[in-house]
């Protein structure tokens, strides 16, 4: 199942919270710092916005990947939001390597509004080891 | 007195003194494994009450609806109701003055599936519970067999480690000690010791049973939303095709949405026509979150605030941070 | 093989037009050219993918063959898409007629009246329509209709323009006193109550919100008129419209099949849930 | 009559499933449903009755009606293409007699060309039952546990072989198919299934008494009967999903504006759903009227329409599978017991 293909480009999915890492996204590109054309950005309120079934329901439409980002812990613009979202995603990240999904596949990063270059670099290594996992069929609906 | 006795004088004594309006418990049915939750209002009803090693559901569920046209309802319940009933306090969707709780001491049910399976299903007409026996009545000349209890109790029973009410305002008979006699972990450390392909085959292999019948959601303590999202229209948050990926979809949200909240009762398990595994999903999340956030239970302490409604600056993340 | 029944034809919205406030009118002709074949008070399947499909009451009359025409409240998630998705010009499906639509026979030579409320002058319209242009079946014909304000009148230039100039009585009331509404002020019932229509030799026919339609039926009951020469439409839920999946039943009839006309005399000896 | 020896079962399912699709009751954990046989399918046939009825094989829990494409703004629909011949092998005499019970409905005009297509192109061989489950009552419902009148092929449990008798015009092909893997029985095993047939004759029918039930509904809409059964239904689907005869389904979209699909999927008259409009009204708002409309659809309107014929088929596994016991023997009883007209009609 985990075979790469030739040539395949992956479809990666990013939630990116409105105040650090959808602001880390905009540096990067402001800063002319390049990402993987893979990535689609979400854009959310606040990383806690991310119900798990956004995970799923990314998986099931088609991901090859999902990604989470969030403000530091102790910078939410909410002030407690990403604490939360830190317990919830940890916990689905596991039931989710339980339920059969390489780990790889979901990913939960603390990327701040200062940090293009970090935007730009866990975007491209996570596209790198997408790609390298090859196409995702789990959870895909089969239309 | 028995306990069958011992409820209905007790639900009619309830009745008559208007100390409640509502009294749930479990009745008699047409085979020896029914035990249909019972509803009375009136004292003269108290008689069909019935007490068996069958009285599985959790009554605490009904309290929901019931507590709509009802002032005070009095329930029985046992070690893994009063837990549920925990749960529904801390959600605040039921107030502790408006029930009357009748603690059960309960040293584990019987199992029909594993009476069936040794040959007991057909001719049997009662089981009863005495000390560590259950006794058979049977069709027929031998009229009457023992066998060890142990072999034939319900896999959660055998994991269970409340079997006294953990909340009650009285108490039906002596409480009862009885050791767990199964680690409840045992099974989701194996499937997790597998490669991931394999987990998600083994899933798959179970998951692509589910007929999203939602016995499992209903019969659940945890599952007390006013509206569950997987009956909304718009957005509609799992199709309803029949395939697997909504089938894995609802499973896994499924379980999410009771992760800190599930009281380990088994009864989405046992109420599913399936026979999917539903415990191993939900104890990996209960295995997680006190690996990560430290020992919990749910529906112990109705004052506490379950794993995911809190957090810790210094908590650790399933993740990595850098 | 036959045809698949639950498998929509081709259809064009080629006109809307707003209706009031909360409704569009929807003009529809279909791209195979075939006629659709409808009777007054049946329902067409419209279907707008990926949202789904939801039944709605004919409001044109068979006779104008032109358009088939759906007057459409915005209520649920099918309506919604019509309203904000759907232009001129957008192609859709569309399959049908469903229902068992309006008995024409039991009301040859007879006296009209036509009593309706808010968008349930839907599917009177086609009936009405399909009346004036076989007048010569028909003795008198009175339309009782009503709304909450004047903007909330559906098909304005039938009501203001076209039916004044037909062989008929029409009464107009709304809810409230509005500025420049010279008719009626008062609900429907009341207003009915107030002209006092005679029962003899007249069938009475009625569509409007569920509690309007209660309040009328009990109105021309206390004015003499029997079940049996009291006609309405009833509303259900429904997703085959071909009796099958289940959900529209009224006991043993379902209604996308066996209504959703029915008199009076035949819903009193229905069970009473709808 | 021929016969078929159990040794050679392996062989015959590998013939037929050469020919078209053959499902068959097959085990996974505790559960036996009907599968696709292949090679090395742990096949029972055993069990008396599969978890999921056959109903699936010809009615799905979910299947596409059609896709559709927008290109240009022009849209286009494209029928789902029809299924092949299929085989249901071991289908019991319960659940014959309940595709019996879905035909009138579906092919009752406008017919349902999906469910006619599949329909005509089944063969159904069954295999009598020498020992119903303690849950089984299809004897109450005029059913014989031995013979099922609407099979294609009926097979005979003989111990080591089964009786092979040819019933239908499709049931004689199939016959033909299995070729020389049929053998001439053996007087003794004819007359052994005499003895069978003549065992299950006088055999007590099951005591669930039918008389005037239909009948008595009539009167029952409003009765307090209901109040008794609804309060313990938790509003899952189990009955409905597992019930041979249940039909109900629902029709949905799946895709984007471009393209997708449309499907139709089992539904639930037991969802608060299934009949809540899109204006907020719903005729069965609760528990009381979804758990009423159900018993009244399988004991009263569906024999309204259908010559006084039940839509049950007593095959148990609503009993057996009900999470709170809500057990359709214990209403039929006590529908019976209620004299028409009498107490408990005004609620």
């Amino acid at each position: 199942m985990s075979v790469a293909k030739e040539g395949f480009e992956p479809l990666i999915v990013a939630f990116c919270c409105n105040w650090c890492s959808y602001a880390g996204a905009d540096l990067a590109g402001t800063g002319r710092m390049p990402y993987p054309a893979n990535v689609r950005i979400v854009r959310v309120p606040c990383s806690s916005r991310v119900n798990p079934s956004f995970v799923i329901r990314a998986f099931q439409r088609g991901a090859d990947g999902v990604i989470v980002a969030g403000c530091h812990p102790g910078d939410c613009h909410y002030h407690s939001g990403n604490f939360f979202t830190r317990r919830r995603l940890s916990v689905l990240r596991r039931l989710l390597e339980y339920m059969g999904i390489e780990p790889e596949r979901f990913q939960v990063r603390w990327i701040s509004g200062s940090e293009g270059a970090k935007f730009a670099q866990v975007m491209t290594d996570l596209t790198a080891d997408i790609r390298a996992l090859g196409p995702n069929r789990k959870l895909r609906d089969a239309l | 007195m028995n306990l069958t006795e011992k409820m209905r004088q007790e639900a009619a004594q309830i009745l008559e003194s208007k100390e409640a309006d509502l009294v749930i418990g479990w009745g008699g049915g047409e085979y020896y494994w029914q035990s249909p939750p019972l509803f009375l209002e009136d004292a003269a009803g108290a008689a069909e009450l019935a007490f068996s090693p069958f009285i599985v559901n959790n009554l605490a569920k009904y309290l929901l609806e019931e507590l709509e046209s009802h002032e005070k309802a009095a329930l029985f319940v046992k070690g893994c109701d009063t837990r549920g009933i925990n749960r529904l306090l801390q959600d605040h969707r039921i107030q502790r003055e408006a029930v009357l709780l009748i603690g059960v001491p309960c040293a584990g049910l019987a199992d029909r599936e594993k009476l069936k399976a040794a040959g007991y299903d057909a001719g049997l007409l009662q089981v009863e519970r005495q000390g560590d026996s259950f006794i058979l009545t049977l069709e027929g000349e031998e009229g009457a067999r023992e066998v060890p209890a142990g072999e034939f109790l319900l896999d959660k029973c055998l994991e269970c480690r409340y079997p006294n009410p953990l909340v009650y305002d009285r108490l039906l008979g002596e409480e009862v000690q009885k050791p767990r006699e199964r680690d409840p972990m045992a099974r989701v450390r194996e499937v997790q010791k597998k490669p991931v392909d394999e987990k998600y085959a083994y899933w798959q292999e179970k998951l692509s049973r589910c007929i999203r019948c939602y016995a499992c959601r209903n019969v659940c303590p945890a599952c007390n939303c006013r509206e569950c999202i997987f009956d909304q229209n718009a957005p509609r948050w799992v199709g309803k095709a029949n395939q697997l990926s909504e089938k894995q979809n609802y499973n896994i949200i499924r379980s999410f949405h009771i992760a800190g909240r599930c009281i380990d009762c088994g009864e989405c398990q046992r109420a599913c026509p399936m026979d999917i595994p539903l415990m191993e999903i939900n104890r990996k999340i209960i295995q997680d979150l006190t690996e990560l956030y430290g020992e919990y239970e749910a529906g112990i302490d109705p004052t506490d605030v379950p794993p995911l409604g809190t957090y810790r600056a210094e908590d650790p993340a399933g993740f990595s941070e850098r | 093989m036959t045809a698949n029944p639950i498998l929509p034809r081709r259809a064009v919205v080629e006109k809307i037009l707003q209706d009031t406030p909360d409704t569009k009118r929807f003009f529809v002709t279909l791209k195979d050219g075939e006629p659709f074949n409808h009777k007054p008070l049946q329902c067409a399947m419209l279907s707008v993918p990926p949202v789904g499909e939801a039944l709605f009451s004919i409001t044109s009359s068979p006779t104008r063959p032109e358009y088939l025409e759906f007057a459409v409240k915005e209520v649920g998630t099918v309506t919604k898409h019509l309203h904000y998705e759907v232009q001129e010009g957008t192609e859709i499906g569309i399959r049908g007629p469903y229902g068992n639509g309006f008995p024409i026979d039991v009301i040859r030579g007879k006296d009209l009246l036509f009593i309706g409320g808010g968008i349930g002058l839907a599917p009177l319209r086609s009936l009405i329509n399909y009346c004036f242009d076989t007048r010569k079946d028909y003795s008198k014909i009175q339309i009782i209709y009503g709304a909450r304000t004047p903007e909330d009148l559906s098909f304005k230039e039938e009501i203001f323009e076209n039916w004044p100039k037909e062989d008929a009585r029409l009464n107009l009331t709304v809810d409230v006193e509005s500025p420049g509404w010279e008719e009626f002020v008062g609900f429907v019932p009341t207003y009915l109550e107030h002209l006092a229509p005679t029962p003899e030799g007249v069938i009475a026919v009625t569509c409007g919100p569920p509690i309007m339609i209660r309040f009328v039926l009990q109105g021309l009951e206390k004015l003499g008129f029997q079940p049996e020469q009291i006609i309405t439409t009833l509303e259900l839920k429904m997703k085959c419209g071909v009796g099958k999946c289940g959900r529209c039943n009224i006991g043993e009839k379902y209604v996308c099949q066996d209504g959703p006309v029915f008199s009076l005399a035949e819903l009193n000896g229905m069970i009473p849930e709808f | 009559m021929k016969k078929i020896d159990k040794s050679k079962l392996e062989d015959l399912w590998g013939r037929l499933a050469a020919e078209q699709d053959l499902f068959l009751p097959v085990q996974q954990d505790s559960v036996v449903n009907f599968a696709l046989w292949q090679e090395g399918s742990r096949v029972n046939l055993e069990a008396v009755n599969s978890l999921l009825p056959p109903k699936d094989l010809l009615f799905p829990q979910s299947e596409k009606i059609f896709s559709y494409k927008r290109r240009e703004g022009e849209l286009s629909f494209e029928e789902a293409p029809g299924s092949g011949p299929q085989v249901i092998f071991g289908i019991r005499p319960c659940d014959v007699r309940s595709i019996e019970l879905l035909d009138p409905v579906f092919f009752k005009e406008p017919a349902d060309t999906f469910y006619k297509n599949r329909r005509e192109q089944t063969t159904l061989v069954s295999i009598g039952c020498l020992e119903p489950d303690t849950t089984c009552f299809c004897t109450a419902f005029g059913i014989q546990p031995l013979d099922a009148e609407g099979a294609d092929v009926m097979l005979y449990d003989m111990g080591t072989a089964y009786l092979v008798s040819p019933r239908t015009e499709k049931g004689e092909k199939l016959a033909e198919e299995m070729g020389e893997l049929l053998e001439e029985a053996a007087g003794a095993e004819e007359e052994g299934l005499q003895q069978q047939q003549e065992a299950a004759a006088s055999a007590q029918e099951h005591g669930l008494d039918l008389d005037g039930v239909f009948e008595k509904l009539n009167d029952m809409f409003d009765h307090c009967i209901w109040e008794k059964f609804y309060r313990r239904c938790l509003a899952c689907g189990t009955c409905t999903y597992l019930c041979p005869t249940c039909h109900c389904f629902d029709i949905q979209d799946d895709g984007s504006p471009e393209e997708g699909q449309r499907f139709r999927c089992w539904d639930s008259c037991m969802y608060e759903d299934y009949t809540h409009m899109g204006h907020g009204h719903n005729p069965r708002p609760g528990r009381r009227e979804r758990v009423r409309n159900r018993f009244m659809h399988k004991l009263n309107y569906f024999p309204k329409d259908h010559d006084g014929v039940y839509h049950c088929v007593g095959c148990g596994r609503c009993v057996q599978k009900c999470p709170v016991n809500l057990d359709i023997m214990q209403v039929i009883e006590e529908i019976g017991k209620e004299g028409v007209g009498g107490e408990g009609h005004d609620r």
